[in-house]
């Protein structure tokens, strides 16, 4: 695993010549009549390249997905710097969970999804041959949009996914054997709900049943499940859609101090949100296509794009 | 498939009262010639009802007046007929059930009071049908009991689970899961149409090839084997428990599905942990539902017993096959009359209260599944 | 924690070992192959396999089999194998070996030593107990590999010393005698360790732990899925093989070979002559056929249709519209769904005792369809219902806003838009009681093969008069023969010894075959129509 | 007579064991003015299946003489008991105008048509009673099948007897092949009351019996009851399984082996072989050619093959226009020859068939 | 639920009276105990009173709604003047439809509600025994928030409404008796379709099934089916908010149209939306109470209500 750290460096520059590439002449097939009421105008290399310090965890490049016919993501290139919080925004459709959910492959799980281009996870290819999907998985791991909770007990939903892993061994026939993780398991469900800001409201009902949570809850609950597994990227599609005021605050409270440890990609059609928890965003237009990409209060401030702009004051979307 | 609410005193009450003030309202708004009209069709239709009961030669006047009233109704006050005439067919086919039910416990009734028993003096009706191990109809000592059929329905019964269940749910779990989607596509309805091969094509196969070869690989004597009626009723139920479960499993939101893949867990410990708990319900009703084919089952049974009512001897000899309830009702119905036929009746009362207790079950279950997993469904 | 299993995100190309392992699996499917071969009689136990004998091909394969297995697990737990495995096999696995080498020890000490209860009780806990120990406290590498591969080679060894060889036969000694002789055991046991070796081999391959457990239940679910569909598939084809030759018999095309028919008025002769469906049996066919019972069955599902389907979607229409949620419903949705898994023999009875005393005290059509209708009404009933369901508020809102009142709704809107659910669900039902025999055999059995002459002719049979009850039909009244229950004689009264129909057994197939043909006919049009609306749905 | 009448409403005459049958004869038939007469409908005994859906079949065909095959032979001139005939009408229109009906000269069209139905004696006798069809077929008396008297049968129903049978014993070919070709009365008695178990005991190889049973009710177990173990409530413990009808016994004995059954001749075959009977010293063979043969009047398990037909207002005699046509076939030379012996039955002698033929109203 | 989140991003946008709130920073803190992010404040009754020539078309006193426990809309009076725009505003589940189903009584469908208080239509009381709500709903035509055309041909649908209602007959019978209102359909048809600005777009496609329609042409053909009525007014839940910007606009532009000839009460859950296109505005919030309600002018530009200021400027909903 050493070695292939080690060629992250190439991967990087190799990238960025191609997004250079895959940007240079994008205009070709923009389609005649624009029916979401944004202006005509080409995507500038530049606005999508972004300096950062420090080796990309994720980068990204000419990531093409096609929903049968359907040309959901149009060339994307970008880097996603490590400890950091990404924001995806975008209208409606235009393929910022495409793109998420390609940094898990979860898209495979779309039977109509074709995907073309390269994703690298510390300069490893992700999509090639060979892959271990399930270990993918487990070092990027996801938050859904609703709460999608199992429905379990709140500690069995933490424990889940190291219990399948092997790391914790709970069964009848451990205990049996003297060999079983109890404490263990306590410990990590402990760590990952107060990681999650959910310890205090639920620590006197571990073994009540998750779906009886609230949905905020319910999201908390989503994130400390992703946690408990210890992945070094966390990608978020939207967490806080379904979510009160309240329950939205404390997950981006939550996103903001993740950023520490975890590389965070969310996704939100919330402006402010973006522009509160994020350090970069990355702003898609519909026709699925990356059109700004830069640190937040750049992107939000000054747009480079004049549609990135329309954009963010509302005129549309 | 629903949640019973909780019956209490004050609520029926309340319901009555308002059942009295809905129906007083609906009077006071209703014009009167539609109320008439909706008047005589019930009545004529009551009384053609009783007519057929009741074997009159008359009943199709009250039925015609029906016919009239409904027409009648029809172009005047569409609104209003239709709504009662559905209502009609609603209560016509809960009528079913109870007519089902009516008759054949009362045509079952001399057979169970025939076989009265008395313990410690209190009289037990029916008690002998199961206390006994005999079948014996023509030749005294008349005797009707049925244990050597329900011993065989049983028997058939957890045979043909043995092999739908497992192999059943697998199979749902490979189309919902595993196939890939053009093998899914194909297969799916493949299932569904195999779900209608007849039982009695089944019963032919069954005694034409099974049964000789069974006798010869086990060196029985004589043909029909309890093993293999239940396989190939197992076979026949197959189907619809993986077109059941199948749908079952499909139903488990996708979102539940890619939580835990996005955890970095296996398909397979997906599976078992995530989807066929979540789609338990819906797995054991189609299990059930199997079960409930199986104990119906008869035409299969019928060819391929022996059709001479018997315990095995051991019991658990699954290699002789007798009779089961159903193959006991189709094989001796022409010949029966008085107490055998009434006896057979019998049969059909345990049969329908034994499948229609499965399907009240795998609905209680189900009910009971979908409230404690909340809202997802 | 996170990193004890760290493996690496890309496994490298297949190794030599994984190979290995892979060579296992294969060599269990083909063991298996062999076995389910002989289970078939296509080779039988002493015929010899590239000059080996049967017996002796399958001992030795999985003596082979059982030591690979065994090799490779003690590899991997010796760390000459990288693998991935969990600190047990877990309670399942240990379980099931311990069953079976409980039995294993038993059968060994009661059968070929001789043993009494209490020395085959002891063997039996002795055995089960150690396979459960070895499986349950090793490492997963070794915890499935050796119960397997130990039970592979002891098959292996029986069958090739002869213990259990091909004039082998055990007498249960039960009191209605019954046995397992070698041509039935060998191939079976062959097959059960297979599975049991090539489940073990596929852990094994997929480095035991989360992803060996995925792959080796992934055989089993594979293999079971192919044998179902291979079964049901064999199943039909051998009907229609051995059916074919009856149902075309006698075929013939051209200008007026067929019989003469006449439709509004004008006769003439239809362009193809097909005996088996065109005739009925009689003395002068040259080819018989089951021409009354084809028409027979057609006219009971009309008649259970058009009893059925207005009775069940007007029930649906008022579930679903008029009805408050509430114990009524509750009340319908139970008795439908009781109706609906109500065995068929039930309903025979029903109709036995409810309709055959009222409409002229004999088996008779009428009754036939009348039955078949209460089977089919709880599926129109559910079906209907469930359409009408899936028919969204939003219709319901848009016409009520509209100003327009229930009944214009329901019949404008919600019947339209469920239709094809309705359709769908009735067309399925109607698959269902068209093979249907226990219910007419209790209700409508007439004649066992009549000759085409007493074909039921339901129109033709109409008669008014003015007394009660005004309309009657007698051939409703009169019992006819049906597909089902025409099979059903065929096959158990053995019936056309006396019948003139000559070849019986081509004949019999061919009424199974035509009976598979139409009720089958049936599903795959109901199927196809959902198929057709759902996609048409999706579309829009 | 007890024809069948489906408009009637008639209620289910369950309760009326042994009563008279209530038959309906208030039957709207004026009001349908259908020309052609009724189907003849007749249910019951699977021994007498064979005779009367033979004589059914040529009855629907309704042959012409020039097609001799059609009357049983490949030349008119050859068919049995043509001299009695000589009609140049067809099959059904000649049997069916002796009784004044009409002809319809046409094939596969009769005067009226015929249908029988198969299950057994039992059956057909209730069935005749109930007046559910109008001939019930029985290889037993009726008095047993209904538990009747004598007198309340003959105040009730009409008695045709149409042939008679030798109730054969047999045993499949595995058994016969292995040299059991002849036992004794009290053997297959013993083997009936599960005292003898297994073949080697009478002879045979060491091979469990498999004890074949016809239903309880059916003529011919009540027959081989009576005959064979010497009272119709004879217990009969040893039998593995009944089967409702003739045919099934056949079909169970011969894709079996080691079974014996008992049966009616019409149904033995190469698979279901008929074997010698000793009673009380004399051998009874199936050999026709025999000294004492299974087709002997004298044989202890000969019966008569009866169809039974109800007396009613409309037909104080017991047997209407239709019934007296069809059984009226059955007891010429021709119908004796094709439908009685061609199907291995025994013939009856003539001065019997003259005795049945007196009980039929008298010819047009 | 989104959607209010998407109005609290087009609170910072173009008008220029609500630049203060955009770019004051988001973040701004709220008090803990109260869940929805609102200050405390007592509703006053000026605030929702509306002055306004003429009659009202509309008044609403009093209206409590409960759905079970759940008390759904609290004590709202209100008047709605005729032949203009009023638009309904607030956060989500602050009971804005279920207000607006309680104008035409389509709330009696759903069997939880229960309503205590008065509505009129010009003068005349709506919940009252012996109301004819066919009549009611010919008069009051409603459309929803997501285009529901019926299965049928476009000119089916138009004439879906009056044909039930029997003032057309085109009917099988009808024809035969040589008195079909063929002519008068086709006329409707139009005229229905030119009012909802639909006319150009389906002239040729008649007899094409409704469903083949995009979704902005879908909710136009709503509006033209509930015009065919020929209702007085018109109430429309959320329009637009399925609808991609230019459908929204030409609705919008409809909206306007018809407040010349119709009264429209339409909610939104967009703030610029409802500034744009109404006369006078009703601000719901939590707790179903009707807050505040003027001239639109006046609400978005001078709230009384601090709540409603805080609402309008994005803090909160
Ligand atoms: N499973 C799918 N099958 C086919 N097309 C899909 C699928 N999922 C998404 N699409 C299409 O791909 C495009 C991008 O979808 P995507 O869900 O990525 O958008 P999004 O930016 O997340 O939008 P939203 O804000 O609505 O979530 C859309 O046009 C959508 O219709
Ligand atoms: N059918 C119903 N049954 C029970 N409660 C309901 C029902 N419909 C609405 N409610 C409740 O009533 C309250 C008001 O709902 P309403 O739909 O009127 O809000 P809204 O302002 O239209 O919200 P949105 O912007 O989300 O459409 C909410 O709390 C909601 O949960
Ligand atoms: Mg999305
Ligand atoms: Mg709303
Ligand atoms: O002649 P039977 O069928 O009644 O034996």
């Amino acid at each position: 695993m050493s070695e292939t750290r080690q060629t992250t460096d190439d991967g990087q520059t190799t990238d960025s010549e191609l997004a250079g590439g895959a940007s240079a002449s994008p205009g070709t097939d923009q389609p005649l009549e624009v029916t979401s009421g944004e202006t005509r105008e080409r995507t500038r290399e530049e606005w999508v390249e972004h300096e950062f310090e420090g080796d990309a965890k994720l980068s990204v490049s000419d990531l093409d997905v096609y929903y049968g016919d359907d040309h959901a993501l149009n060339g994307v290139s970008m880097e996603i710097p490590e400890n950091s919080v990404t924001a995806l925004i975008g209208p409606s459709g235009c393929g910022k969970s495409t793109f998420l959910r390609c940094l898990n492959r979860m898209n495979d799980r779309i039977k109509a999804a074709r995907i073309d281009g390269s994703v690298r996870l510390e300069g490893e290819e992700i999509y090639q041959e060979g892959i271990n999907l399930v270990e993918l998985r487990k070092r990027v791991g996801m938050v859904f949009q609703s709460p999608n909770p199992f429905p379990k007990s709140i500690a069995d939903n933490i424990s889940y996914g190291p219990r399948k892993h092997g790391d914790l061994d709970t069964g009848l026939l451990a205990n049996l054997l003297g060999r079983s993780d109890d404490d263990a398991v306590d410990e990590l469900v402990e760590r990952s709900l107060r990681q999650a800001a959910l310890w205090d409201e639920v620590q006197d009902r571990l073994d009540d049943n998750a779906l009886g949570l609230s949905g905020g809850q319910q999201q908390r609950l989503c994130i400390a499940r992703a946690l408990a597994t210890d992945p070094e990227v966390l990608l978020m599609d939207e967490p806080a859609s379904a979510l009160d005021p309240i329950a939205t605050s404390k997950i981006e409270d939550l996103v903001h101090d993740l950023a520490e440890e975890y590389t965070v990609v969310i996704v939100t059609h919330n402006m402010q949100q973006a522009a509160r928890i994020s350090d970069q965003t990355a702003v898609f237009l519909t026709g699925g296509k990356l059109v700004e990409y830069g640190d937040t209060d750049q992107v939000f401030e000054d747009p480079q794009s004049q549609r990135v702009e329309d954009y963010i004051s509302g005129k549309f979307g | 498939m629903n949640v019973l609410p909780n019956s209490d005193g004050a609520g029926l009450r309340a319901a009555a009262r308002r059942g009295l003030r809905r129906g007083r309202d609906f009077v006071d708004e209703t014009p009167p010639d539609a109320l008439v009209t909706v008047t005589v069709a019930a009545v004529s239709l009551l009384a053609a009802f009783a007519g057929f009961l009741a074997v009159s030669s008359l009943t199709a006047i009250p039925f015609a007046v029906f016919l009239v009233a409904t027409g009648y109704g029809w172009l005047r006050h569409q609104e209003l007929t239709a709504r009662v005439l559905t209502l009609t067919t609603t209560v016509s086919t809960i009528l079913v059930l109870g007519l089902i039910l009516v008759f054949i416990f009362a045509e079952a009734w001399p057979t169970v009071q025939y076989a009265t028993v008395n313990v410690f003096g209190v009289p037990i009706p029916g008690l002998r049908l199961f206390i006994e191990t005999r079948w014996s109809p023509v030749t005294p000592p008349i005797q009707y009991s049925l244990v050597p059929m329900i011993h065989g329905t049983v028997l058939v019964t957890i045979i043909a689970t043995a092999v739908a269940a497992p192999l059943g749910v697998a199979a749902a779990l490979f189309l919902s899961e595993i196939a890939p989607r053009t093998v899914r596509e194909l297969v799916k309805p493949g299932v569904e149409i195999l779900a209608g091969i007849p039982s009695i094509v089944y019963g032919f196969i069954g005694f034409t090839i099974l049964s000789p070869w069974a006798a010869d690989q086990f060196d029985i004597v004589g043909q029909g084997t309890y093993l293999f009626v239940g396989i190939v009723v197992g076979l026949m139920a197959l189907p619809t428990v993986v077109s059941v479960a199948e749908d079952a499993l499909n139903s488990v939101p996708e979102s539940m599905k890619s939580g835990s893949l996005a955890l970095g867990t296996t398909d397979w410990q997906t599976m078992t942990s995530i989807t066929l708990p979540a789609a338990f319900s819906g797995v054991s009703a189609a299990v059930l539902l199997g079960v409930g084919r199986a104990i119906g089952e008869t035409m299969a049974a019928t060819v391929m017993l022996r059709g001479s009512p018997g315990l095995t001897k051991p019991l658990y000899n699954v290699f002789y096959g007798n009779a089961t309830l159903t193959s006991l009702i189709a094989a001796n119905y022409g010949d029966a009359d008085g107490l055998q036929l009434s006896a057979l009746f019998v049969a059909g009362v345990i049969l329908f209260v034994t499948v229609l207790f499965l399907s009240i079950g795998s609905q209680y279950i189900e009910a009971r599944m979908r409230r404690k997993l909340g809202g997802a469904e | 924690m996170a990193g004890a299993t760290d493996t690496a995100l890309v496994s490298e190309d297949t190794s030599e070992t994984e190979a290995v392992a892979a060579g296992a699996v294969g060599l269990a499917a083909v063991l298996f192959a062999l076995s389910l071969a002989s289970v078939f009689e296509l080779v039988t136990i002493t015929d010899p396999v590239a000059g080996v004998p049967m017996v002796a091909l399958l001992g030795g394969l999985l003596v082979v089999l059982g030591f690979a297995v065994v090799t490779f697990g003690v590899g991997s737990r010796l760390g000459y194998v990288a693998t991935d495995p969990r600190p047990t096999a877990g309670l399942l696995a240990s379980g099931t070996f311990g069953l079976i080498w409980f039995v294993v020890g038993g059968l060994v000490a009661s059968q070929t030593l001789g043993l009494g209860t209490a020395g085959w009780v002891v063997a039996s806990l002795v055995t089960g107990g150690a396979a459960f120990a070895v499986s349950a406290l090793p490492r997963e590498d070794i915890g499935s590999t050796l119960p397997a591969g130990a039970l592979a080679v002891f098959a292996g060894v029986v069958f090739l010393t002869g213990v259990i060889g091909p004039s082998w036969l055990w007498d249960l000694g039960w009191e209605q005698q019954a046995s397992f002789n070698a041509e039935f055991t060998i191939p079976v046991l062959t097959a059960f360790c297979s599975l049991l070796v090539g489940w073990a081999a596929a852990k094994a391959y997929g480095g035991f732990g989360a992803r060996g457990r995925h792959i080796g239940a992934y055989v089993l679910v594979y293999l079971n899925a192919i044998s179902i569909i291979a079964l049901l598939f064999l199943l039909v084809a051998f009907t229609v093989l051995k059916g074919l030759p009856g149902l075309f018999k006698g075929l013939a095309f051209g200008a007026g070979a067929g019989p003469e028919v006449t439709l509004v008025g004008v006769t003439f002769s239809l362009p193809v002559s097909w005996p088996f469906v065109m005739n009925g049996v009689a003395l002068l066919n040259d080819v018989n056929g089951v021409l009354p019972a084809i028409v027979g069955t057609i006219w009971l599902v009309v008649g259970a249709v058009l009893f059925a389907v207005p009775l069940g979607i007007g029930a649906a229409v008022f579930i679903t519209e008029y009805a408050d949620r509430g114990r009524f419903t509750q009340v319908v949705e139970i008795a439908t769904n009781g109706l609906w898994s109500t065995p068929s023999i039930v309903f025979g009875l029903f109709g036995l005792t409810f309709l055959v005393p009222r409409l002229g005290n004999q088996k008779s059509l009428l009754a036939g369809m009348l039955t078949l209708g209460f089977m089919l009404l709880p599926l129109v009933v559910i079906t209907s219902r469930e359409s009408m369901l899936a028919v969204p508020d939003e219709y319901r809102d848009a016409s009520a806003a509209l100003g327009v009142t229930k009944w214009q709704t329901v019949r404008s809107i919600v019947l339209p838009a469920a239709l094809p659910g309705i359709v769908t669900g009735i067309i399925l039902g109607v698959g269902r009681i068209a093979g249907e025999t226990a219910p007419i055999l209790l209700t409508m059995s007439g004649g066992v093969a009549p000759p085409g002459s007493q074909t039921v002719d339901v129109l033709g049979g109409f008669q008014l008069q003015y007394a009660p009850p005004f309309v009657t039909n007698p051939e409703l009244m009169q019992a006819t023969s049906a597909l089902p229950y025409q099979l059903y004689s065929l096959i158990t009264a053995g019936v056309g010894q006396s019948s003139n129909i000559g070849a019986i057994d081509e004949f019999r197939w061919a009424t199974a075959l035509i009976l598979l043909v139409v009720v089958l006919g049936f599903y795959a049009v109901g199927i196809a129509t959902r198929y057709y609306f759902r996609s048409k749905l999706q579309h829009e | 007579s007890g024809q069948s009448n489906p408009e009637a409403d008639a209620p289910a005459t369950e309760e009326e064991e042994t009563d008279a049958p209530e038959t309906t004869t208030s039957t709207p038939e004026e009001t349908t003015e259908s020309s052609a007469p009724q189907m003849l409908t007749a249910e019951g005994s699977s021994t007498v299946y064979p005779i009367a859906n033979k004589g059914s079949s040529y009855w629907n065909s309704n042959a012409p003489p020039s097609d001799g095959e059609y009357w049983g032979s490949t030349d008119e001139a050859t068919v049995p008991g043509w001299d009695e005939i000589e009609t140049d009408l067809r099959l059904a229109d000649y049997f069916a105008s002796l009784y004044g009906f009409e002809p319809t000269d046409t094939q596969a069209n009769p005067p009226f048509a015929t249908s029988i139905g198969l299950s057994h004696s039992g059956t057909g006798c209730k069935s005749v009673r109930d007046g559910l069809v109008d001939i019930g077929n029985s290889s037993g008396p009726i008095t047993a099948e209904l538990g009747i008297s004598e007198s309340k049968a003959e105040e009730n129903y009409v008695d045709h007897v149409v042939g008679r049978d030798g109730q054969p014993v047999v045993v499949s070919k595995d058994i016969y092949d292995a040299g059991v070709t002849q036992l004794t009365g009290d053997e297959v008695k013993q083997i009936y009351q599960d005292e003898i178990t297994n073949w080697s005991e009478v002879g045979g190889p060491d091979q469990e019996i498999y004890v074949v049973g016809r239903a309880e009710g059916s003529g011919t177990d009540t027959s081989f009851r009576l005959n064979m173990l010497g009272s119709a409530d004879a217990s009969m413990e040893g039998v593995d399984t009944r089967k409702g009808q003739n045919q099934q016994v056949a079909t169970v004995v011969q894709q079996n082996s080691g079974a014996i059954a008992y049966m009616a001749l019409a149904f033995t075959g190469p698979q279901v072989l008929p074997i010698g009977i000793e009673f009380e010293g004399t051998l009874y063979e199936p050999d026709k050619d025999a000294e004492h043969t299974i087709f002997d009047s004298d044989y202890p398990l000969n019966r008569d093959l009866h169809q039974y037909t109800t007396i009613t207002e409309d037909t104080p005699s017991g047997t209407d226009m239709r019934e007296a046509a069809f059984i009226n076939m059955f007891l010429t030379t021709f119908g004796q020859k094709l439908f009685v012996e061609d199907n291995n039955y025994i013939p009856l002698p003539t001065k019997d068939i003259e005795s049945q033929k007196s009980k039929l109203p008298s010819q047009a």
